[in-house]
């Protein structure tokens, strides 16, 4: 299969989808005439013009807003945040009118919206721009969260939320725009991921390693490390989604091994690792030889230094020792 | 400093396109079209408001709703106006003070009692309350509580109508607390950067909550003029007056039906209540006489109902007769909902998401709740 | 001891606190002239006049941000949200401002101010006015939260919140507001309570109900109910403190019982209690009988209808029921 | 619409107070009192400024920082002059093109460029970055990356001059395109009403990004002018020029301390490099023309030099001797940053709570840090 990088994945999934429903616009700061901060969406404007592909200030409320209510009649907006990390702004609009105007309408309006943008440490950006808020969004209910880790996933991820009838808030990660893997080409069919559906990325009967996003990269260089160092055989499960979650897959892992480790570069006081232990030692209490452990990232806001910023998140060093501690 | 800043300080101030002197506006073409029967419809409309909650607030006191309630008393000419001018393009959200527009643009008192007794006959079947009334079906959406929160929203519609190449606008409800809200400014600049037929209505009463106009705002000489901190524009109005309203919204929807332009209007009103049924302060921050000088020389219904008599086309016992009726489609309202059954346990988890109500392909995959 | 309303033991706690430090500003949205919207502030405008008590305009972003910057300068401020719930839109000046400038500066400045409010459902005020933020806010290293039960921990805890020198977020309860309790007399001296200190409400040796806000009555309560018609004897754990976090109480009395039922009004993805669970499950592993359970807000916005509201929220019987299934 | 709103239109618009044609700001009592020594030193400050961030530019480029990097060259004369009028109670805070002012208000070359290397000996001990310097010590307050965040907090600290009793102001800066976010709105609002000696200051560069300001604001003359809406001063200046900077802003602080009132200021300059240094498109959204012309004719650092030659008072020897020290100070901090020890992993640890910090009793109840 031809491989592309996440970031074209991505370009691939809005221009098909700008081409299959006309009711689709890309919006954000500098997404048009610039391409975007992150390059993701090359070439669009040049291709769909200003009606498509539309510049907004810097007033994340205002054209969030303004994004929501256009899908209330029948729009279906794809808000790019420039950093997920400015959600800050505009979270009223992201977790009360995106999130509960179906709901306090009785069913009468839905919002069909797609807000998208990097989310992800990692990057020496410091403190206020390196927020990770899966954990914080999926606790919303009304919103559907997903964080793809690899260019296909990201490709058919983003169509699925896209066709999606509820607001679904897309996490990429700045780290791994650029990296390359195998996505079907357009003309073996229309390439889809449902969302709620974890994968195996690595199959193995010692311990689960579950994680999302850039993390799963970690567990995948951990589990090798785990086999050849150590004679551990560890399983990879990708959630790739958040809300709704694959319980199912999470559970079958556990019952198969006995032991997991969560990869999770939330914070860990309620990070996304937090509801999956509390999931796990509840439905699989009985399958646990070892209590849960987690690799989230270190407790403070993020630290710019580049010399460190890579030991505050979780890395394969720090997944492996904690493996170690628990088989 | 007790006191400061307490009571209404209305400047006659002159607006930039249409506070002529002597200027009549029962003359402007938009109001001379109006039938003597649409006439008297706007007097209904506004008495249905008033008996709507008359009622709302004797049966909220006997503790038969929950939450809050926001009285529209003495601004009902404003909805009112504003939904007589709508076309099939043109389409309006408000904040938490929803009653009045929810019945101007034709919602049934059946469903908006039934909801404000958190009944499953409500037009939110129960989940919205006093703050959350909606009718995407005549265009109307909602109803909402956080302030300034849906201004954004109503921008959005205006880029809906024009992205779908429609010739209307939406009219974007607030109150004058709200204009100090952050998305209210951000909404502004785009509305007028993006050139979208939005018309952003500031209705005035001169307080918010219990904090006068003047002890929330810094302003030169009214709300609305901040529209030309965008360079767009904006007018002021008397909200007694339906023929000045009419008029000068009409201009305003036009501007943005046709040259796709927005416009920032301030309508002063007044409101006869506390901020909610309770709000215990009511008479604290204003003197018991301003109160009643707005009942008894303001009333919006009292004035439009003295003007068709005077123009002949409606008598005192007519009169009555339409607040009768008004009354007596309230009381039954209020058996309509007393008599409807309350949602389910299980109602509570529907209208979460579009594809599990609809118990879609997608709605399959993966858990979407997290109930124990 | 004589008894006040929790309403006034706030009231109380900021009298004293603006007595003791004049740097000390009570701020927010009719705080001042109108005397709160609940209340919570009466006569303090007359006594303390225009400089220590002070109304704001509806600016939510604006106010906040002023009295974190007035707190860089050594203002004390207690700022009011009229609802917790508001949060959505001063979400940036609260998780990026106050939590992470101390940080950012490597230390060099601190913002020694306390945010506060109601929080909570309960009173059909609908989805967005129903949001209990305390877990949300406890996941940002840098922020404190507590949320007290009574109105002697109400008192105690605001006045440690004040002197406190780092951001303390206080989450009130308007349901909480009338109940009456034992509140020591201002001669017998300065009263305080430590924040990160957890409270024993009830002993009890079959079962932990692990709970904090207005969730420690209903624990309480059920605990009488399984004590007369089940003869289970219940433990009732307030945690008072969300962050800092009483950890050594919870694994204690986990430890003691071995069983837990957790008792949270938060939704279930990521309330306070996935994190508790989190942690019994690592710390007590090896104690723990049954799986760690939990009550929570049924999953989805608040719903309105007074006919129903409550059971969507954690009440006495559906904290039995829970028990039961587990003991 | 390719190219639409591209490109600088400036105009030369008459601002309320000091436009006055022909007026000569040298001839301005605070610019009258500036002796020779301190125009040189004016001069030092911005050479200091420029050179350090030519070689940030370097060793950026080389890897030896992460990040974004945004440089202020070209912007130099204008927290040049801010910081030359602040005094005791004066106070500063700025967004993440922070450099010129953090040197201009007397941060030392070598722990900024230890903090822009991440290292332990940086200002902010390498926790913040390019973004993040502060100096309360010399009442600097930073560097803020959340754009317009720091806005609110800029009027808190005029708040707490004021609370505290004291003749001050503060400073607040952002950029053209951060006068779009609500908070800013909000607190100029709140700045208006509650009559706080604030100057916020808008460094209009033309671009945010890669958006000329016509296409991210409406406004009907230019930025500033939105104070009118919150009926409050403004003003707007020519940023090149030393003199009507130090004129015009001390004109405004004055208002502040002595009146306690408000100023929005608009600056108008030009960022030579792009947005950060990873902006590659720098010269798509703009001219190469538009670029060389700002370098060639509108270099404040080259027009002050200018002008201190033909006052008598700088040789272009002496100018060219400042140029070497500033150099010389730049390469001897990028030698101190490289030599010096980055931050521990226990490190990361630190800074997140003054009580833990500080070892308080209150810091030993309960648990803070949730690591496993
Ligand atoms: C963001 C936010 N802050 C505060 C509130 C509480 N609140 C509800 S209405 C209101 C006053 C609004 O006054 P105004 O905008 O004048 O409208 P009016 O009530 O007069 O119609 C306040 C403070 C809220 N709902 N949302
Ligand atoms: C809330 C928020 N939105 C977006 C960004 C990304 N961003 C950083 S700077 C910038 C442009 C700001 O331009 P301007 O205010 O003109 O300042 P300048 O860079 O020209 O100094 C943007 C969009 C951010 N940091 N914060
Ligand atoms: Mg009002
Ligand atoms: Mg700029």
């Amino acid at each position: 299969m031809r491989e592309i990088e996440y970031r074209d994945a991505l370009n691939e999934a809005f221009d098909e989808e700008l081409e299959r429903d006309s009711s689709v616009v890309l919006m954000g700061e500098e997404v048009a005439q610039y391409n975007g901060a992150y390059k993701v969406t090359k070439g669009l404007w040049e291709k769909w013009g200003d009606k498509r592909v539309v510049d907004t200030p810097i007033s994340e409320a205002g054209f969030i807003g303004m994004g929501i209510g256009a899908s209330m009649l029948g729009v279906r907006p794809v808000m790019e945040l420039m950093f997920w990390s400015f959600h800050s702004v505009a979270f009223d609009q992201l977790v009360n009118n995106a999130a509960c105007v179906r709901y306090m309408s009785g069913g009468l309006i839905n919002c069909p919206i797609v807000m998208r943008g990097p989310a992800n440490g990692g990057t020496n950006v410091g403190a206020t721009h390196s927020h990770c808020p899966e954990g914080l969004f999926a606790a919303f209910p009304g919103l559907k969260v997903v964080v793809p880790a690899t260019p296909a996933d990201a490709k058919g991820l983003m169509k699925s939320a896209i066709r999606d009838n509820d607001p679904v808030y897309v996490m990429e990660n700045t780290l791994l725009y650029g990296n390359k893997g195998p996505v079907p080409e357009p003309s073996e069919g229309d390439f889809t991921i449902p969302l709620g559906k974890a994968d195996i990325k690595r199959e193995g009967s010692d311990i689960s390693l579950i994680a999302h996003g850039r993390s799963v990269l970690h567990a995948l260089e951990a589990a090798e490390t785990l086999q050849k160092e150590h004679n551990i055989s560890a399983e990879v499960l990708d959630l790739r989604s958040i809300r709704p979650l694959d319980q199912e897959a999470i559970i079958q892992t556990v019952q198969k091994t006995n032991r997991a480790v969560l990869v999770d570069e939330s914070k860990p006081f309620n990070g996304v690792s937090s509801q999956i232990a509390t999931l796990i030692q509840e439905h699989a209490f009985d399958y646990l030889d070892a209590p849960i452990k987690r690799v989230c990232t270190i407790d403070a806001p993020a630290i710019y230094s580049p010399h460190i910023e890579d030991e505050q998140l979780p890395n394969p060093r720090r997944v492996v020792e904690k493996v170690l501690e628990i088989v | 400093m007790a006191g400061s800043g307490y009571g209404l300080d209305r400047l006659m101030i002159s607006s930039p396109e249409t506070n002529v002197e002597g200027l009549d506006f029962s003359d402007s073409p938009i109001n001379q079209s109006l039938s003597d029967a649409e006439k008297i419809e706007l007097y209904r409309t506004m008495m249905r408001i008033r008996r709507f909650e008359t009622i709302s607030l004797k049966f909220y006191n006997a503790g038969k709703m929950g939450g809050f309630l926001h009285l529209y008393t003495g601004q009902e000419s404003i909805a009112t106006s504003c939904a007589s001018l709508m076309g099939d393009h043109d389409h309006m959200i408000t904040a938490y003070r929803c009653h009045g527009h929810s019945l101007a643009v034709g919602m049934g008192m059946n469903e908006c009692m039934a909801e404000l007794y958190g009944k499953a006959t409500g037009c939110s079947q129960g989940k919205g309350g006093s703050m959350h009334f909606f009718a995407p079906d005549k265009n109307y959406w909602g109803g909402h509580g956080i302030v300034g929160g849906q201004i954004p929203l109503g921008i959005g519609l205006a880029y809906g109508v024009k992205y779908n190449g429609n010739q209307g606008c939406s009219l974007s409800f607030m109150g004058d607390g709200a204009v100090n809200q952050g998305s209210v400014h951000e909404s502004m600049n785009i509305a007028a950067l993006f050139e979208l037929p939005a018309v952003i209505i500031i209705e005035n009463n001169g307080y918010s909550m219990g904090t006068s106009q003047k002890r929330s705002s810094a302003y030169r000489d009214c709300l609305a003029q901040r529209a030309e901190a965008y360079d767009m524009a904006w007018d002021i109005i008397n909200g007694e007056d339906i023929y000045e309203l009419r008029a000068k919204l009409h201009i305003a929807m036009e501007r943005a039906r046709k040259e796709s332009l927005p416009t920032v209007l301030e309508i002063q009103t007044y409101r006869w209540y506390g901020h909610s049924v309770a709000d215990a302060n009511a008479k604290k921050y204003r003197t018991p006489e301003e109160i009643q000088k707005y009942k008894d020389e303001h009333d919006p219904l009292i004035l439009w109902e003295k003007k068709l008599i005077a123009e002949g086309i409606l008598t005192a016992e007519e009169a009555k007769v339409i607040g009768k009726e008004a009354m007596a489609e309230a009381s039954a309202a209020a058996e309509f909902a007393e008599s409807s059954p309350p949602p389910s346990i299980e109602d509570i988890s529907k209208h979460v998401y579009w594809e599990t109500d609809n118990d879609t392909e997608a709605s399959k995959v993966g858990r979407h709740f997290f109930n124990d």
